[in-house]
């Protein structure tokens, strides 16, 4: 599944994008972001308090209990602060 | 009418409520709400806001989608700059049109409240010395705001 | 800065509320809304509204001065016209500006709450079969609006 | 002191202002709308039922209890319908 970053996730990550394979027991968006917090530094400083992430699936905001499987697109950014 | 744009330039507000009476004699009332950058007291070079393109336009989209069938409104606007953005230009605007103004009051309110929590935008801080100020940090009023909603 | 206008010519909603954030860049948010003449399904030919010269201006002050204690807006305008005026064409302004959007909302819907209840105009009905439709008559429903901010 | 009337008031009554001269046991607003009720039919037509009629003095809006001592300009009006 691809993943995208934004905001200063993307910033800590290093990356705007990128593909990942989580393996089978990671199961929902939280077994994810602490999957992600595992690998490597910057990876630790993006998701290391993953409370605060915010998380879509296929372009919708989704729950952190929220499966993912068949996802193909799962973004993770920072509270909104537009507008 | 519900029209949804995300776009780097600047936008004319007067022309977009225009466009929800044009030609019309049975709207009553519309209120538009104009976000601009403000400079913070000379501190503030800039802000530079980032979105999630598809899924920003997506959730502008649904958030229209909502107020219309929350109050009767006839028409809505929403647009959302992105880029760099300097003090006293627009960053947003939206706009709601309706036979009676609290129901354009009201939908417009409402658009703001889940524009700010719900939409997929970030700001940044550029400032007056050069530096970044760092990303903006998401406001516990603003979701209170939305939470009256519910 | 405080504008409050009474007139039989039509205005522009946009060089109004332009005029609350040229060559300033403190402004935040800028809220207006514009009421219009509705056609009632067809059965409106036009609206003819009477005011009380010299009163109507002194009450459109003291709601925009009161609005301005309650809400740290940065700038007002109201504006009212009256003698006749035709479905689709606007009949009052009111714009807020401020730091913040609840506060610039919060105070354009005060100043219309009470424009309605407390500002001396009254609208008379012309129907399209060439009679009168007599005057409108108050509603309870803007009584009550107003009464929220008490 | 100087009687100025607007919308339906002022149709009833067939003028938009007047000078008036009520005797002095009128001493507030109530008085003065019973007292103009008694001058002709037009006028009663106008203020028969005064609950409803609004009265500023001198360009603010006063309730029915008001004195009228020193007023120069007193108006009459329905409920206001502007906006």
């Amino acid at each position: 599944m691809k993943a995208v970053y934004f905001a200063w996730v993307r910033e800590r990550v290093g990356k705007t994008e990128e593909d990942i394979a989580p393996p089978a027991s990671v199961a929902t968006v939280a077994d994810l972001l602490t999957w992600l917090g595992q690998q490597g530094e910057e990876y630790e400083n993006a998701f290391g308090n993953s409370k605060v992430i915010r998380v879509a699936i296929d372009q919708t905001h989704v729950k952190h209990d929220t499966p993912i499987a068949g996802a193909r697109e799962i973004a993770f950014f920072p509270p909104m602060t537009g507008g | 009418m519900l029209k949804v744009r995300i776009q780097r330039e600047d936008f004319d507000p007067q022309a977009e409520a225009q466009a929800l009476t044009d030609g019309r004699t049975d709207v009553g009332a519309v209120v538009t709400f104009t976000g601009l950058c403000r400079d913070e007291g000379g501190m503030l070079a800039a802000l530079e806001l980032e979105h999630y393109p598809g899924m920003a336009e997506k959730e502008l989209e649904r958030i229209a989608e909502e107020a219309s069938l929350r109050w009767p409104v006839q028409g809505i606007v929403m647009l959302h700059r992105y880029g760099k953005i300097a003090p006293g230009e627009r960053i947003v605007m939206v706009a709601a049109s309706a036979h009676h103004r609290s129901e354009a009051f009201c939908a417009a309110e409402f658009l703001m409240d889940f524009l700010k929590t719900s939409a997929p935008f970030w700001k940044r801080q550029h400032l007056g010395d050069g530096t970044s100020g760092g990303w903006v940090e998401a406001k516990g009023s603003d979701d209170e705001a939305a939470e009256r909603w519910k």
